[in-house]
């Protein structure tokens, strides 16, 4: 079957910054993301859940399937979003069906 | 004294504090006890849903008073002004950052609509009425502080640009949105539409309010455990002291502007409680490198319980001595 | 007419209307305001039981009408034929393709439960009685038009073959389901089983319908909003005529078969409704090809409101001029 | 005899048992209706506040009776023994590996809580008085018999080290601590309390009842589509037969106690359940290499509808003619 | 620690088809996957978000560890169903403990 | 942009191991992880779906970004903990932003 050589990133971020991270994708020429729920986690910011938390703001995992030759404005503009804030970004290597997706 | 005692007992011993300290002690403990997200996020739709509605119905029985303005007026003075106080207060006592003293000050010019909650069915326990607007003076108070805990920021360069999009986000925030809509609504359906669906927003109400207290406590005594050595001594003090510093201005603005018994607690419990939900989703945007452990601990970790317990049954006791009831 | 504008208006000013214009208020203007999936999901499950169990209930009541065969009959015959008035409505007021025009008239041959409950509880409050087994009518009623669409596509070969098992997906889908069986339980229950449980599912009902249509508003709302442009004028008038023309239909069957004046008005509020749940997955499982933006936007951001709002007020007018009230 | 089917064949008529069929008949049928996970947990959190308060509140009205200590005596033994019992009885009829069988009989000596309420709930519309304090007893029983498991385990060399932090875990489960403290919150507040949320509590507990058994209906009939042949004709004898054995022994002690006839249908009921939520827990943590379809398949599968339809009416009429009623 | 290579196939797809993409799967011979819930995404078929979602059918997210000689076969499987359905497939290396597993 | 190569573990667990297998992974000098709820899904123990399951007790995902060289330690860790449970585990390349953070 036919696959494409594609970047995947995953993100880990505030949930109060969704929102921003998606504009600044969208505009980075991403054409696509999903986002999926997060439970709960640890870091360097410490430890929390979704159900015990304090604030319920929590956390989002947004993953994005790329075109390599993107990747770096991609992470130009994640970066821009994460930088100040708490969260994750990490990169690897995908192969993807049908090439007009994405 | 004697009968503030009295009062802080019976508070006490209502099924809403203790369910609240239920929660509490079963989170500092470690039990798995836990309330769906989901399911927590729907009782607090359902509470913000039935104030509004019921304090919009009260304001079509009663005619909206001259004070009404006043009274938002007043809220909005205390949300700008309360912060500065806080900041402060907090550059005294406790060793915080500029940045993290400026965060915690936004919440505590905004208000905690639960503990608003709390105080309301606590009124309806004693029988005093409020007046029906101050859920819109609630709903006034919700976003002032976030400016002055930004314009404190600015001043002295640690800050920066406001991030675009961030005033509409406080502004229209689910809680300010569903609160004044369902005032307006209350309203605009008066008596009659509260009579077809009392039975949903009026007598499951205080249950709710249990439920709900429950996961709260939880919720706090969580982050308790999670922050414990997050705050010194100077920070725990501030956390009571504030409430009773911005519950006095309250209580002195409540009885300038004429507000009833009833209102003059309300004002003060808005003054004295703690935002932790709208304000610490603003603050991870605008100051993000605040830490978040200070302002939720403190916010609900001391003030919140403190009020509850000790804070409410204290205001109405005050305000029954200046306003008389 | 002015009567019937009179209807609409204290209709306008009900506490569901206007939390469906909160919410559809909230969604345009971008706040945040949500109320989670499963707390919406928990809600619409509550509804479905609730309207099931009152007309089983209702019908151990009365008794079995000897109507209650061709209710069901006319409701199934409607199902089937009214894809096809609504598919050649599309074709000649849009440019739809044949497969959008087909995905888009299966929702208007099935029903919105919503709409339904929300006729009842405004029958309700103008003491107009309904036989009880119109649910079972809307129960038969969800299914069928999704064969018409399908047919519609099969004729020309663009379609495919059925995809296996979709069948017993449809008819076993969980809002006929609940609803079927809730009707049974109630009538099987009856008078008595109702007052054992009447504190849950009739004391709280029109409160909870408030809060869901609440968030029917919300998702309106975004809908709207992200399908901005995706309906022509065109789509927009078929969307308030085929209701119209539903309606009628709906109306001169029911005179037919001797129903009530409120089961007159519930058996045209099926046959102007269209479908936003079932039929949508349906679709996007026999006819993934065709836009959901076109279908859900139609549906749910136009027929869905004017229903609710100027429709049923309509519908139960022209129902009392035509069987008298 | 004929009154027992007399009694049976009302409890099988009443909301409360045909929404559990109903959730039943959906799952074998293969029907995607489903109530979110959310939600159902939001359900049994209501369900075991409401039950603890009512408790208490019961016991702060009728005061404490000597009898309290002796009864959660006789629940803790019967959650010790009965593990030994049914493990016997385990070996003699089912093939089971003795890992698999102690792991059911975990199960069996603790209990169900829904089918306690369940239970309460027949004897309410019987106007059957019960003694308040039973919910501690059921609280009492949840645990020890997960010890009793491990023991029978260990005694072969086929366990291991108790894991670390299993036994707070087991003793702080959220339904335990849930139940325990609504329950002193009720003996607290008192009728009073009880008075100020009984519009949350009492009225629409029995709705709240259906729509769980809903989903317990729905749950068990998935668990027993996907398990089918998991359980031999022994095992599902076993099923059927420890309930009637272990209700036979609470009848015993609780004559022997002298609780009131309502008392000792409950401690049948506490005795004959087996948990479907704390103890699988457990086991995945504590026995892991068991296997969860048998004991899963066992207690909500096959004990749990046996007590709901037949078992409760057959231990009402047994001590009520026993005890007298 | 004895590790064993594999493919790691990630799914994304609508809600509707879940039952039919993990049917097709286990046709296909897979032994295992697991689904995880999606909040939103975005794609050619524009964005969603699962709470200002209308018709509320939303995606789900198919991951699935396989030995890699079974790739062909699985891709196959899941393309028949994927095809004519927004979505999207993607195709990493992995490596995975305990062989019996997969 | 600056990356850092990494190890991506992915472990599917009972949620009851949640805590333990998390507590596991800190003492193995793990200093971030994320954890993503669960659906439902299917293995050696048979199919399952968060909303039809008995015992409620269900899965999460737990994702851990760390340093190549502690794969070791961490593997005998997560091994330890997922051993006589179900569950699997898959170790895959990537890089990651900000090497502070991991
Ligand atoms: N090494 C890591 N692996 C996986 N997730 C991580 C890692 N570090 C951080 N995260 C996630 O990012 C969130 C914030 O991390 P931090 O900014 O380090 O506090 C955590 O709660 C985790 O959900
Ligand atoms: N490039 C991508 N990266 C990640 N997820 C994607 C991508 N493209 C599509 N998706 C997901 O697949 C869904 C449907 O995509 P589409 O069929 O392109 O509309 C989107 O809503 C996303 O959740
Ligand atoms: N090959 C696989 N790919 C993805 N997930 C798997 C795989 N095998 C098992 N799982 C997940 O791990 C759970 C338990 O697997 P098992 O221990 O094989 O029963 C399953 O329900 C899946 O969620
Ligand atoms: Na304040
Ligand atoms: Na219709
Ligand atoms: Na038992």
């Amino acid at each position: 079957m036919q696959t494409h050589t594609a970047k995947r990133i995953e993100i880990v971020i505030e949930k109060p910054l969704e929102g921003r991270l998606t504009d600044a994708l969208t505009k980075a020429g991403v054409t696509g993301y999903t986002v999926v729920p997060v439970r709960g986690g640890s870091g360097r910011s410490g430890p929390w859940t979704r159900e015990g938390q304090v604030g319920r703001a929590g956390m989002v995992m947004v993953i994005c399937l790329i075109k390599p030759e993107r990747l770096d404005a991609l992470l130009e503009a994640a970066f821009a979003v994460v930088e100040r804030h708490i969260g994750i970004v990490s990169i690897s290597d995908a192969l993807v069906l049908r090439a007009d997706r994405f | 004294m004697s009968e503030i005692l009295a009062l802080a007992g019976a508070n006490l011993g209502s099924p809403i504090i203790l369910s609240f300290a239920l929660g509490l002690a079963a989170a500092l403990a470690r039990s798995d006890l836990s309330i769906p997200e989901a399911v927590a996020k729907g009782m607090s739709i359902y509470l913000l849903f039935a104030i509004g509605f019921k304090g919009g119905a009260s304001v079509a029985a009663h005619g909206l008073d001259a004070t009404l303005l006043m009274a938002v007026g007043a809220g909005i003075i205390l949300s700008f002004g309360l912060p500065l106080l806080a900041f402060a207060m907090l550059r005294i006592m406790t060793g915080f950052s500029r940045l993290d003293a400026a965060a915690v000050a936004a919440h505590y010019g905004s208000i905690s609509i639960v503990t608003f909650v709390a105080a309301t069915s606590v009124l309806e326990g004693k029988a005093i009425d409020a007046e029906g607007y101050m859920v819109a003076v609630a709903a006034a108070m919700e976003a002032p502080a976030i400016l002055s805990a930004l314009w404190l920021v600015a001043r002295d360069g640690t800050g920066r640009a406001m991030e675009p999009g961030l005033m509409r986000e406080i502004l229209l925030n689910g809680s300010i949105v569903l609160l004044v809509g369902s005032f307006v609504i209350g309203m605009v359906t008066g008596e009659k539409g509260l009579a077809e669906i009392s039975s949903f927003i009026v007598s499951p109400f205080k249950g709710v309010l249990c439920l709900f207290l429950l996961d709260m406590g939880l919720v706090a005594g969580r982050g308790l455990r999670q922050s414990k050595n997050v705050l010194g001594l100077g920070a725990v003090a501030f956390g009571i002291l504030m409430p009773l510093a911005g519950a006095s201005i309250g209580l002195a603005m409540g009885v300038i502007i004429g507000l009833s018994t009833g209102g003059v607690v309300l004002l003060m419990v808005l003054a004295a409680s703690a935002s932790y939900i709208a304000v610490p989703a603003a603050m991870r945007v605008a100051l993000p490198e605040a830490n978040p452990a200070i302002y939720l601990t403190l916010s609900l970790g001391v003030t919140f319980p403190f009020n509850l317990t000790l804070g409410i049954p204290l205001y109405v006791a005050l305000a029954t001595l200046t306003v008389g009831g």
